[in-house]
């Protein structure tokens, strides 16, 4: 189901949509994801609950992206230098603690999984389609849309205006990391079942590259998920049709379409202007 | 000024001991928890670790910086260095002239010298008998493969697949191979796999190490069968038969034959001859093979052993 | 009203690195009173303001409201105390329509909805009141200069204010919007608000301010009732001393310049914003283009330059203008957007136009020894408030950012020279200076187009005036008509 | 600039954190920075591992500098630098079977090839930025996974040995690999190259009229474009020059390093450039600096991992935890940020 192997990038790319409005690019979108699947199932692990295991991820997302959150926002630090690190940071921590726990003894790791609510579709897969309606509600008719806005295109107005720039940010990234927990963790617990090193394989930065490709609008960017999503499941049935083709073609199918949706797009609404600038209090 | 790597041999300080310790390290692509091809090499360094009481150490080296790791372990001092991929089997043949002292030993690869050698694991050997298992159990007559990426050692394998599985039964459609391409996307392998089933394959291979979750879900969630490999997987869900490599018996002779100063550079091929590959139907599943085949499973897995039957495999 | 009430700062101290912005200011600002502040550019005046409404953290001094202290750095507080500031350079979001502006201002907190409609109402009921028509749905990046100032006036009037903090709200106002601002100031006046102006024009200061405070260098100079002043006195006080009044022309003979036919010209979202425009500027005349901001100034004055595509006949010297064999030289309204790369050096903003004379270069490489002189003297002649010519321009006041921008266009001699409001925020001294240095290109035979919205600077300088109004170039007929024109 | 001081600061709040680290994961604290020390500065080895390890990440750095001071966020170096040792490797397969030892200077066009190929695969974002409008962020992320796909289809395709085995290309003769300087080392003539290049980013950065309009460009295109400098232009060719900076990073590793092509080739290079040069503030001599610190740092701890039972996952928590340390520290120390009040411009 499209749906369902789109869902790890399309919820990731929602909240990053959040995170960016805010002017924040979290780079380190993918470590938050590899640390989400990973604590989401040593807790569904040793708790047998799946559920444990969403919010325990979900928790691990956001931690790693308030740490992001402190060096960028709070110090000023470059975002691609401390997003660069968080990544490098999830894939070591979760790389140890796995090591030291799982995979030694040459049987695959196994979970208990999330149960489907209606039919096949599962529970997260619904808050994905809520949270991107949720979202796009947020951003347009909210206070706390208005001013994150304000933050991601002209700081200094959102500081006039009273609000704390530093705070509107924190909640942008924090955004950013549940998303990305949640992703994750429904990578392991959703779909997987499982987990291994470095399981989320690159989806954080596919994740990123789709905030863009939906122009920062939170329906279009699960429209370029799902498209995205479309794709990759087109190139494995074409490969599993026993299409001749280099399979590295196939593989490369989906990065293809979006570059080639892009340059027929064009120009479209631009990145909020502040976006991944650092904002010092006038002093 | 550039000195090649065939000018004259540099002894160098730190040469193996004279104290008889015995040091052996092991060099993998990927990480040796991938439930597969490395943890395997890496359960017969603990083999080697505990039956000879041997220093060991491993670690995780990309071919760029294979060269480094082993004048390292050569300089420290170790006898024994297995790479664990032809990758590293270039990059032994360039260091070993100058550390006479450390045998260098990569699984797969063409080039030997006196202190360079290569082990070959025979797993077509066990490929072809679980392509004919299923091929004969196959009710849709359609099987097929999912790998990690498309290298020889993988390719392989799912050829000697494919023939066993034309020798059991001509008429069986056996899937070309695909590749989900990155290394433990579990998601992906079991995308890839649903993808491959819906092309009506009941039975499935893989030769896709720690993502081989992905593909025994897939198989449990639509029912059709999954044939595990390169280590015993029979406990996994929906896994009716493996074939796979005992690696222990294999890393331990040679480490012995090193340690004795008996080991000569040379390419090892190692299969079901030493017991080192293996093929095993589920005990569960067993029930629901026929006589018949389970007896042309068993002559066969002798003839290849007595080698009346030689399975194909590529060099590489 | 007790002697307590309104705004009081006291031994203020502002230090930027080894530049001491604020010595020891205090100063008290009484409700129901306009109160001017003044000083030369770099003087102080908005560091002062910015404390006052919590952007900018003092070294030390206490800020009291009221008789109650006023929290320094927190803009949140301040606002809420009732300070509001019109910033010299807004704090407009231009990707967001007028209405979102305003309700952005309004917002009670982050979680509710924002109500965009009903939280502008306010702010456009204020535009009612004032008798200023918008389109609330508008978004900020279309509008001129000059409406983009309301529109921070409005945010400011939505709420319930009792200080309201003008920085330089004049600078780039025509005539008729400057009297139309006044009126709303008399107003706040006496709706008991506490008024405090920045400007540079003595006479505007006169005709409004009550009170008026100056600074110089960073030091309180003076405060005084207006009744107690005139401008030789202010002027004393700020500078020390009055320029001397502007050099009579030269009678230099007028050869045939810059000629356009029929000129049109495209503005960014591909609307003409010039239409069939006709005229001429000879070598050695000034030509005045008056008007009120938005009428086409930035499009026909991007066009002269020729750094904007135009359709019709624009020749200089009977040959088309052609920026390869003529020298031209342009000050663009917009300093910081169109003037100065903002993260570099004043001399490496110099540069922007030094890096084409031969002297400065060696081949492809650039020459330092003769850059160095070269910026240091410009820095001099043009009296630009800085350490270095390697400071970062970033770090100067509004109007020594202009003096940037002006010097490296006027420092040679140019054939075209097109300037638009080049004194916009420059303090007397300054536009005296950049004005004796325009006529010095016009005596040496430039052809020059002077832009601007401030009718006083136009007459003072232009040989003959037009006007542009919706895109067209109409003969002087009387001014008046034509500043009431609403772009 | 008192940056020694900082920088001095930085080194020892890092050590603190860095220890802290160690004992967290339960390794003996001395002997895991002796190994992580002596992998990086204890002999000859050590310093030609560091040296090693900074040389890709050091032409990737500068590639990423030239790129974002003309204002283009260029992220794809990954891509450009697997495009231009492909490029290379296309030259070498020729040369192979021309005899290269018959042609002079084949090492030499086998690295122009590459910084082409860099510069190509570079310049499509580039391309696609300044004519269509795409981002470069977005363009590049997809352009490096089309790149590492394509290196696939090279060596398992038109690239591919001699053979036809294994999907890699055939060696390259040591008449074409770079000169390294001491048989028992691998560092080779790429290092130098390396630093050289340095230096003449500075140069160009600081010295010529065209990299002063290059970062003109960067800081404010449209004070550009009013003064008849072509924004679109400056930043295409930086694009173009930045990739072809990662192309011959690209180029240094295979001919200095590897000799060969396969899928194992990337090794995050382009991609680290970033934080490289970011560290390094954009600056080119800082820049190699930074390179320096991250290859001694990638050295050292890669040879705790060797000898250690802390295994490569242990190493990244390391080098994460010791780049934050130092950007906090560095943050915790800024004598003063920007000043924002005027840096913000007014909406027009
Ligand atoms: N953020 C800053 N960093 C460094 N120096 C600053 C900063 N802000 C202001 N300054 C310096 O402080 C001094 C006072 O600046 P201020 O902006 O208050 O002047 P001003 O009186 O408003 O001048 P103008 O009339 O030109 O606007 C100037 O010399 C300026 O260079
Ligand atoms: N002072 C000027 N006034 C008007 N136009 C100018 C001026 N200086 C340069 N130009 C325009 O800018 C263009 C490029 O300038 P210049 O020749 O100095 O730079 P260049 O380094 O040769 O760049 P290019 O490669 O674009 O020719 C010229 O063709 C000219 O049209
Ligand atoms: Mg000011
Ligand atoms: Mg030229």
């Amino acid at each position: 189901m499209i749906l369902q192997y789109a869902t790890p990038v399309a919820l990731a790319a929602t909240g990053e949509t959040i995170g960016q409005k805010s002017g924040v690019i979290y780079i380190g979108l993918e470590g938050s994801m590899l640390a989400g699947a990973f604590f989401a199932m040593l807790a569904a692990q040793s708790t047998g609950s799946p559920w444990i295991g969403l919010v325990a991820g979900i928790a691990a997302g956001l931690l790693l992206a308030l740490l992001f959150g402190w060096f960028t926002i709070r110090r000023g630090i470059d975002q691609v230098v401390v997003g660069t690190a968080i990544n490098l940071l999830a894939l070591g921590v979760t790389g140890t603690i796995y090591r030291t726990q799982f995979g030694k003894s040459g049987t695959l790791l196994s979970v208990a999984k999330l149960p489907p609510v209606f039919g096949k579709i599962d529970a997260v897969e619904i808050l994905l389609l809520l949270s991107a309606i949720g979202l796009t509600w947020v951003l347009q008719k909210s206070a706390l849309g208005l001013a994150l806005r304000a933050t991601g295109e002209y700081p200094k107005a959102a500081e006039a205006a009273g609000f704390s720039v530093a705070r509107l940010r924190f909640i942008g990234v924090a955004c950013s990391g549940i998303f990305a927990g949640l992703a994750g963790a429904y990578l392991s617990l959703g779909i997987s079942g499982s987990f291994a090193e470095n399981m989320t394989a690159g989806r954080g930065f596919v994740a990123i590259a789709m905030v863009t490709f939906g122009r920062w609008k939170p329906m279009w960017v699960l429209a370029a998920a799902l498209l995205i999503g479309f794709a990759e499941s087109l190139q494995f049935t074409l490969q599993a049709a026993g299409v001749q083709a280099p399979y590295q073609l196939l593989i490369a199918l989906p990065y293809l379409v979006a570059l080639t949706v892009l340059v027929v797009v064009g120009r479209g609404t631009v990145a909020p202007a502040a976006l991944a600038e650092p904002y010092v209090k006038g002093d | 000024g550039s000195t090649g790597d065939t000018a004259k041999t540099e002894t160098k300080e730190g040469a193996p001991a004279a104290s008889g310790e015995f040091k052996v390290a092991l060099l993998t692509l990927g990480s040796v928890n991938d439930s597969g091809w490395n943890s395997m090499a890496y359960e017969a360094l603990n083999g080697i670790k505990s039956d000879m009481s041997a220093t060991v150490d491993n670690q995780e080296v990309p071919p760029t910086n294979a060269k480094d790791a082993l004048r390292s372990y050569a300089q420290k001092g170790y006898n024994l260095v297995f790479g664990h991929g032809y990758e590293y089997n270039e990059p032994m043949a360039a260091v070993g002239p100058d550390f006479k002292d450390t045998i260098f030993i990569s699984s797969s690869g063409g080039k030997t010298a006196s202190n360079v050698g290569a082990f070959r694991f025979y797993l077509e050997q066990s490929f072809y008998l679980a392509g004919m298992l299923a091929a004969k159990q196959s009710k849709t007559g359609v099987i097929g493969s999912v790998a990690v990426l498309d290298i020889p050692s993988i390719n392989s394998t799912l050829k000697a697949y494919e023939a066993g599985a034309k020798a059991a039964n001509p008429n069986i459609k056996v899937l070309p191979p695909v590749y989900f391409g990155v290394e433990n996307d579990i998601a992906k392998a079991k995308q890839l796999t649903e993808s491959i089933i819906a092309q009506k394959a009941d039975f499935v291979i893989h030769q896709a190490n720690a993502a081989a979750k992905g593909v025994f879900d897939a198989c449990a969630e639509k029912g059709v069968s999954a044939l595990g490999s390169n280590l015993n997987q029979n406990s996994e869900k929906g896994v009716v038969a493996s074939a796979f490599i005992v690696a222990k018996p294999a890393f331990l002779q040679l480490a012995k034959s090193v340690k004795d100063k008996t080991f000569k550079g040379e390419i090892v091929l190692v299969g079901m001859d030493s017991g080192t590959i293996d093929f095993e139907i589920n005990p569960e599943y067993k029930s629901k093979v026929p006589a018949d085949l389970i007896k042309l499973l068993d002559e066969t897995k002798e003839n290849i052993r007595t080698g009346k039957l030689v399975v194909p495999k590529d060099e590489f | 009203m007790t002697a307590k009430s309104g705004l009081h700062v006291e031994n203020i101290v502002k230090r930027f690195g080894s530049l001491t912005a604020l010595e020891n200011v205090s100063a008290s600002f009484r409700p129901g009173e306009i109160h001017a502040v003044l000083g030369e550019n770099g003087a102080g005046k908005s560091t002062l303001m910015g404390i006052l409404s919590g952007f900018v953290v003092p070294d030390s001094g206490t800020v009291m409201l009221n008789g109650n202290p006023v929290p320094v750095g927190r803009p949140f507080d301040c606002k809420r105390l009732g300070i509001e500031m019109i910033h010299q350079h807004f704090t407009l979001v231009s990707e967001f329509t007028i209405a979102e502006n305003f309700a952005l201002s309004r917002l009670p907190g982050l979680l509710s909805s924002s109500e965009v409609s009903a939280r502008a109402e306010p702010s456009l009921a204020a535009a009612t009141r004032l008798g200023w028509e918008l389109e609330p749905g508008r978004r900020v990046s279309s509008l001129s200069v000059g409406a983009q100032q309301r529109i921070e006036i409005l945010k400011a009037l939505g709420g319930d204010a009792q200080v309201i903090i003008f920085d330089e709200p004049t600078a780039v106002l025509s005539p008729d919007e400057v009297e139309d601002l006044f009126r709303v100031l008399r107003q706040l006046k006496s709706d008991g608000h506490v008024v405090i102006l920045i400007a540079h024009k003595l006479s505007e200061v006169l005709s409004i301010a009550d009170h008026v405070t100056v600074l110089r260098r960073g030091k309180w100079i003076a405060s005084a009732p207006i009744a107690d002043v005139d401008e030789r006195k202010l002027a004393e006080w700020m500078v020390g001393e009055l320029p001397p009044p502007l050099a009579e022309r030269k009678g230099t003979e007028l050869v045939p310049g810059l000629v356009g036919q029929d000129l049109t010209v495209l503005g960014d979202r591909g609307e003409a914003a010039i239409k069939n425009c006709s005229f001429e500027i000879k070598r050695g005349e000034i030509l005045g283009i008056g008007g009120v901001d938005g009428n086409g100034q930035l499009e026909l004055a991007e066009a002269l330059v020729a750094v904007r595509p135009v359709a019709g006949a624009l020749n200089f010297a009977g040959k088309q203008v052609n920026a390869e064999e003529m020298r031209i030289s342009y000050v663009p309204q917009d300093r910081q957007h169109d003037g100065l790369a903002m993260g570099m050096t004043i001399e490496e903003n110099l540069l922007i136009t030094g890096h084409r004379k031969p002297m400065l270069r060696k081949g492809p490489f650039l020459n330092f020894r003769a850059l160095n002189q070269w910026a240091n003297e410009l820095v001099k002649r043009f009296s630009v408030k800085a350490n270095s010519p390697a400071d970062r321009v970033a770090g100067l006041s509004g109007g020594n950012q202009q003096k940037v921008v002006v010097s490296r266009a006027l420092d040679e001699q140019p054939d075209l020279l097109v300037v638009v409001n080049p004194t916009r925020g420059l303090d007397i001294r300054a536009t005296e200076y950049v004005h004796s240095k325009i006529q010095e290109a016009r005596d040496a035979g430039a052809a020059v187009a002077l832009f601007s919205t401030d009718l006083d600077e136009i007459y003072a300088l232009a040989d003959r005036v037009m006007f542009l109004s919706r895109g067209e170039l109409i003969a002087d007929t009387g001014a008046e008509s034509l500043f009431g024109a609403k772009a | 600039m008192n940056g020694f001081l900082r920088f001095g600061l930085l080194l020892a709040g890092l050590i603190v954190v860095l220890l802290l680290t160690l004992a967290a994961f339960q390794l003996p604290i001395v002997d895991s920075v002796k190994l992580i020390f002596d992998g990086a500065f204890s002999d000859k080895f050590a310093w030609s591992r560091s040296a090693v390890k900074m040389t890709p990440l050091l032409l990737t750095g500068l590639g990423m500098v030239i790129a974002w001071r003309a204002g283009v966020y260029n992220i794809g170096g990954e891509g450009q630098f697997v495009v231009g040792a492909i490029f290379g490797a296309a030259v070498g397969k020729g040369l192979i079977g021309a005899n290269a030892a018959a042609i002079p200077g084949g090492s030499l066009l086998i690295l122009v090839v590459c910084a082409i190929g860099g510069a190509l695969w570079a310049w499509i974002a580039g391309w696609l930025y300044v004519r269509r409008g795409v981002e470069v962020v977005i363009s590049t992320i997809l352009l490096n996974f089309i790149a590492i796909q394509l290196l696939g289809f090279a060596v398992s395709g038109p690239l591919q040995e001699q053979k036809r085995q294994v999907p890699q290309t055939d060696l390259l003769p040591d008449s074409l690999m770079l000169a390294r300087f001491d048989r028992q080392t691998d560092v080779h003539l790429g290092t130098v190259l390396a630093l050289v290049m340095a230096v003449v980013l500075t140069i160009f950065l600081y010295r010529t009229v065209a990299g002063y309009r290059l970062r003109l460009v960067g800081d404010n295109p449209k004070v550009a474009r009013v003064n008849y400098i072509d924004p679109g232009r400056v930043q295409l060719s930086a694009m173009a020059l930045s990739g072809a900076m990662c192309g011959l990073a690209g180029g240094v590793e295979y001919l200095g390093l590897v000799g060969q092509l396969g899928t194992t080739f990337p090794q995050q290079w382009g991609f680290l450039g970033i934080p490289v040069a970011l560290l390094g503030g954009l600056n080119p001599m800082l820049t190699a600096g930074a390179a320096f610190f991250f290859g001694a740092l990638f050295a050292g701890t890669e040879n705790l991992a060797r000898f250690t039972p802390a295994g490569t996952t242990i190493v990244y928590v390391i080098q994460a935890t010791a780049v934050l340390a130092y950007v906090g520290l560095s943050g915790l120390k800024k004598a003063r940020p920007k000043p924002e009040e005027e840096t913000e411009s007014t909406p027009s």
